[in-house]
């Protein structure tokens, strides 16, 4: 088939083999490492997203979302253990209703972050000793339960349902909408770019930040022309600002109910106390 | 850079959101008109998005073998004009808190003034300077330092008026326990030292390349309108802002200023802590013995029993398997 | 009449050519072949066809629409545009956007508001057509290059478009694929689509093209034979070999 | 001694298999084409062998050092590994990241720290042994499918490494451009170098490749054969000429 061309002979360097580069500096790019581990985490979770709950109590997103943001302010706003203890009651109450499975998951993301706010987030607690520490981490956990919850049972499409709702700006709910799909298109591709560029990384770069602007200066200009090739193959697929999924019908009173106890006790803590 | 949750008083988050929406507005309306012009901006919206994401997880490396993060507020602001960058950055901001539980999600506002607003305004006004004395570089150098430390600043400030926007009556801040003199030198001290020449490194190089690549891609400003209007609201908010956070939060604590130097000294909250509107537990007393103090025997035994009773159904919830069929 | 149009179409990237100076009617369920050497042109033809970009010089006719950027900036417009023409991208990985292989053949039926049970209903054809079944509940992101692009094209088949634009669809794809997704578009035709392919593949399209289009290196149609004429031409047999 | 072995390989992906109980020896100046049905797993033993990700079981060596995600954290060690190996993507747009087309042929041997003229000398070498000499002043990104796949192959040739891993190089080249590529492989080899490549195209792998290891669905080895004894085996061949 390859018909015996008279082919030019091959430069010479490339017919010796390479005089091995010894390098002395170590972990120069370890960062790079970093980074990919980083991003292939990213990743996984975009790729798998938290088993969200079948809905047997729907509620409509917009008050999904509302519950979320009272609850928060709530734990934000009550200086005692009480009220935090009947909230985290509120919130058990709650996991109760999710099947064993995503319990488990719920658990162990949420010990896992617990753990990484304690680390990072509360240490300048420390210095006002230890039962400051004790309350704010409380608070914290049981924020970063309630956020997980949320997490867990509202999918992508119910948040954005939810903004819309509450009337926020289509180029906004759009704007999120493609930035998380273009979070996985772009960090598959940095991932990429970023094995590629090791491959090749023969030796210890003495610039590593002219790789990174060239990295993203790359990852910018590309998605600048992914950007009207995704765009049109959305449109062309019908996408028109919003995502056409059949919405829940779920009855108010549902809303209410499960809007209700948070309103007590929000209507508790700002007139009672007094 | 990101404020977490329990920094900031549930006043000072509320105002600044509050005090975040007209600039939203004001975004959305800016955008829209640059949307017109050219249509490709709206995909780059949630692109820019999703590189702002990429950008805050991406760890550089800096002398000394740590490594830190830029945020890019300056960069995005040159390239896809400032108000898309404000949008898109506040994109960022939400999936960051709603989907990823980094940063806060009532401190939502604060954080997106500091960074979806103020830095890349800031950088882009100096990138202008910059461009007006045909040194667009040295502009865009200066803007993404003085971008990220003046956002730093107000993060800083932000959490520094909370000891005395928020304490109990005894004095106690209820929330970030740094007054202005500690808090702002910390946040300033990172960011004047490393992060800055971080996000100016970061900042130039990817402009350098893009310049050099494609021209014609970076933000082009529009033909001058009334910019006035636009700026008198701002100037405008910039003013009432810190008005109303203080304002709205003599609801939460009487403040004095004769208490101030009292308050900053006070870095304890045990002594008096938790006055909250409960009347008083007593939260020391409650992991030295098992009696509840301050609180009617009945209460505590009831709250006792129900979680009790919870963490049981939980654990037993937890190690069941599954039974309702998946569709 | 003819199904569209171009009337000495240039398109000038900022440092080259893309296309010069075509001219080309395309009538209702023809089956085109776009070949010719890299980087003379095909790619940029069928973004031009669908909508993509629009001419630096002459007109694009669409079922007696001008598509010119006033027609683009309708947005209306653009996605009765885009319904009636779906397109196969070279580089499939900016095509897949969705979360799973079903939900991303599902999307664009939900767009078009179809009820769930029609909806459900084309996945399952569409997979089944692309014999892609068994990676339903994959991340699309995530399957091997000749995987995506068969659920690229079961994507775009999910909304019956009539005409389809394919950019090297068989690159990546096993020999037997490549002779499973050929029968199939030309199935597609006969049902009426009409198709217009790139490829560097002449062994495998020649039987099913039915007019072949030919670029040179300059950008422009060199030759435009249909499938009989080519059967006596062996020259053009032997150059199309090559490219 | 052999160059590359590798002992009951198997590597998982979070939800499938993507090489199960591969053993497998390579001699150093071999020619090895991997064939197999899509998502058989040639790309990961590929990404395996270049040291992107590693085994989940079995032990993987090269030239003597077992590589594994020790050998891989050490920095000194994986540079020097990259220096041995050098790789072509499936997706050649992920490779390119440079401003301009010879500053990503220059990339690699500036990293060696050669003299400015040795580095030129390489650029101008590897562009023109890809026929890219044309590209030399274009953006990487901004060019055609099959442009990016010479440009790709020239950055890694630039790198002078012993061992080439190529997936699917030849998709989206015209027959001619395939056939310059397979030739100047076949001198490579003949220079004593190790090359490795993945295709689909057998017709014209089948004259170059020295060696045949053909994949299954079941993402494990099926046939491991030469030239020699694949040209006595016409079932098997008429099985390679579809995949
Ligand atoms: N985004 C771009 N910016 C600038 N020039 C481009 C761009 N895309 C393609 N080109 C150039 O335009 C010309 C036509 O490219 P096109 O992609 O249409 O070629 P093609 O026929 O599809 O080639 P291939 O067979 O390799 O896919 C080429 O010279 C290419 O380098
Ligand atoms: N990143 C990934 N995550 C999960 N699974 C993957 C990933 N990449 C590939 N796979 C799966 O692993 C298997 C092997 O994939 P691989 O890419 O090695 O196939 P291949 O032989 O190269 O196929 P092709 O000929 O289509 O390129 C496939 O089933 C594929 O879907
Ligand atoms: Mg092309
Ligand atoms: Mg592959």
């Amino acid at each position: 088939m390859i018909p015996n061309l008279k082919t030019k002979p091959l430069p010479t360097w490339l017919t010796v083999p390479n005089h091995p580069v010894k390098s002395k500096r170590r972990a120069s790019m370890q960062f790079l490492s970093r980074n990919q581990h980083h991003l292939r985490h990213l990743l996984q979770r975009l790729a798998q997203p938290a088993p969200v709950q079948p809905s047997s109590w729907p509620l409509s997103p917009q008050i999904n979302l509302l519950r979320l943001g009272l609850v928060l302010l709530l734990i934000a706003s009550v200086h005692s253990f009480v009220w935090l203890w009947g909230l985290a009651l509120l919130l058990g109450l709650q996991l109760l209703l999710l099947p064993p499975r995503q319990l488990r998951y719920f658990i162990r993301r949420w010990l896992l972050s617990c753990c990484i706010a304690v680390i990072i987030v509360l240490p300048s607690y420390w210095l006002a000793g230890p039962a400051t520490v004790v309350f704010f981490g409380v608070k914290t956990s049981l924020m970063l339960a309630n956020a997980q919850y949320f997490r867990l049972t509202t999918t992508f499409q119910d948040v954005l349902a939810g903004l819309k709702a509450w009337h926020c700006p289509n180029v906004l709910i759009m704007t999120l909408a493609i930035a998380m799909i273009y979070l996985r298109m772009l960090g598959q591709h940095l991932l990429l770019t970023t094995e590629a560029l090791d491959l090749r990384l023969v030796a210890p770069t003495r610039h590593p930040y002219r790789l990174i602007g060239a990295l993203f200066g790359n990852l910018y200009l590309k998605s600048y022309a992914y950007a009207l090739e995704l765009y049109a193959a959305m449109e062309a697929r019908g996408f028109n600002g919003h995502y056409a999924k059949p919405v829940g019908t779920a009855s108010h009173w549902r809303d209410y109910l499960s809007l209700s106890p948070v309103l007590i006790l929000m209507g508790l803590l700002l007139f009672g106390g007094h | 850079m990101h404020i977490p949750d329990n920094y900031l008083s549930p006043a000072t988050c509320g105002t600044l959101a509050v005090a975040m929406v007209p600039i939203w507005t004001v975004a959305v309306l800016k955008v829209k008109v640059q949307l017109k012009r050219q249509r490709e901006t709206l995909p780059m919206l949630g692109i820019a998005a999703s590189l702002a994401f990429l950008i805050m997880m991406f760890n550089l490396p800096i002398p000394g073998g740590t490594t830190a993060h830029a945020v890019g507020g300056t960069l995005l602001a040159v390239l896809i004009g400032p108000w898309a960058a404000c949008l898109a950055l506040t994109v960022t901001l939400a999936l960051q808190a709603l989907l990823f539980g980094d940063g806060g999600i009532l401190a939502f506002g604060a954080n997106a003034l500091n960074m979806a607003v103020i830095m890349p305004f800031v950088g882009y006004a100096c990138y202008r300077l910059g461009q007006k004395w045909r040194h667009p570089k040295i502009g865009l150098a200066v803007g993404a330092y003085l971008g990220i430390n003046t956002a730093a600043l107000v993060a800083g400030i932000e959490l520094g008026l909370q000891p005395l926007l928020a304490h109990t009556a005894s004095g106690a801040p209820l929330y970030c326990p740094y007054g202005l003199n500690i808090a702002v030198p910390a946040m300033l001290a990172a960011h004047l030292l490393v992060a800055g020449w971080v996000e100016m490194g970061f900042t130039l190089l990817v402009y350098q390349f893009v310049q050099k690549v494609a021209p014609t891609s970076l933000y082009q400003t529009a033909p001058r309108t009334s910019q006035r209007r636009w700026l008198g609201l701002l100037l405008g908010l910039a003013i009432l802002t810190p008005l109303g956070l203080l304002a709205s939060n003599t609801a939460w604590g009487e403040w004095g200023p004769s208490e101030l130097k009292h308050l900053l000294a006070q870095q304890h909250l045990t002594a008096q802590v938790p006055q909250g509107m409960a009347h008083g537990l007593h939260f020391q007393a409650l992991f030295s013995d098992y009696a509840i103090a301050g609180l009617p025997v009945s209460v505590g035994y009831i709250l006792s029993a129900l979680t009790a009773i919870m963490i049981f159904g939980l654990l037993i919830r937890g190690l069941q398997h599954d039974t309702q069929l998946k569709n | 009449m003819a199904l569209l149009t171009l009337n000495t179409v240039s398109y000038d990237y900022p440092t080259t050519h893309g296309l010069v100076d075509l001219t080309l009617t395309v009538d209702a369920g023809e089956f085109i072949c776009l070949m010719g050497p890299n980087g003379s042109g095909k790619s940029t033809l069928l973004r031009l066809l669908s909508g993509l970009t629009t001419a630096s010089h002459g007109t694009y006719q669409l079922a007696g629409h001008a598509i010119n950027a006033a027609y683009l900036a309708d947005a209306v417009k653009r996605q009765q545009l885009h319904q009636q023409v779906g397109m196969v991208f070279q580089n499939t990985d900016v095509q897949l956007f969705n979360p799973t292989v079903a939900e991303e053949v599902a999307f664009g039926p939900q767009q078009l508001g179809l009820p769930a049970a029609a909806v459900t209903q084309r996945v399952t054809d569409c997979l089944a057509l692309t014999h892609s079944t068994e990676l339903r509940d994959r991340v699309p992101y995530q399957l091997s290059g000749g995987e995506k692009k068969r659920v690229a094209l079961a994507s775009v088949l999910a909304l019956n478009p009539d005409i389809l634009l394919l950019d090297e669809p068989l690159n990546g794809l096993t020999i037997a694929a490549q002779q499973d997704m050929l029968v199939l578009l030309q199935q597609l035709q006969r049902a009426g689509k009409t198709i217009i392919m790139a490829s560097h593949n002449f062994q495998q399209v020649q039987s099913v093209g039915q007019r072949f289009l030919i670029f040179n290196a300059d950008h422009q149609i060199e030759a435009d034979v249909t499938q009989a004429e080519l059967a006596t031409d062996t020259t053009l047999q032997a150059q199309l070999m090559t490219l």
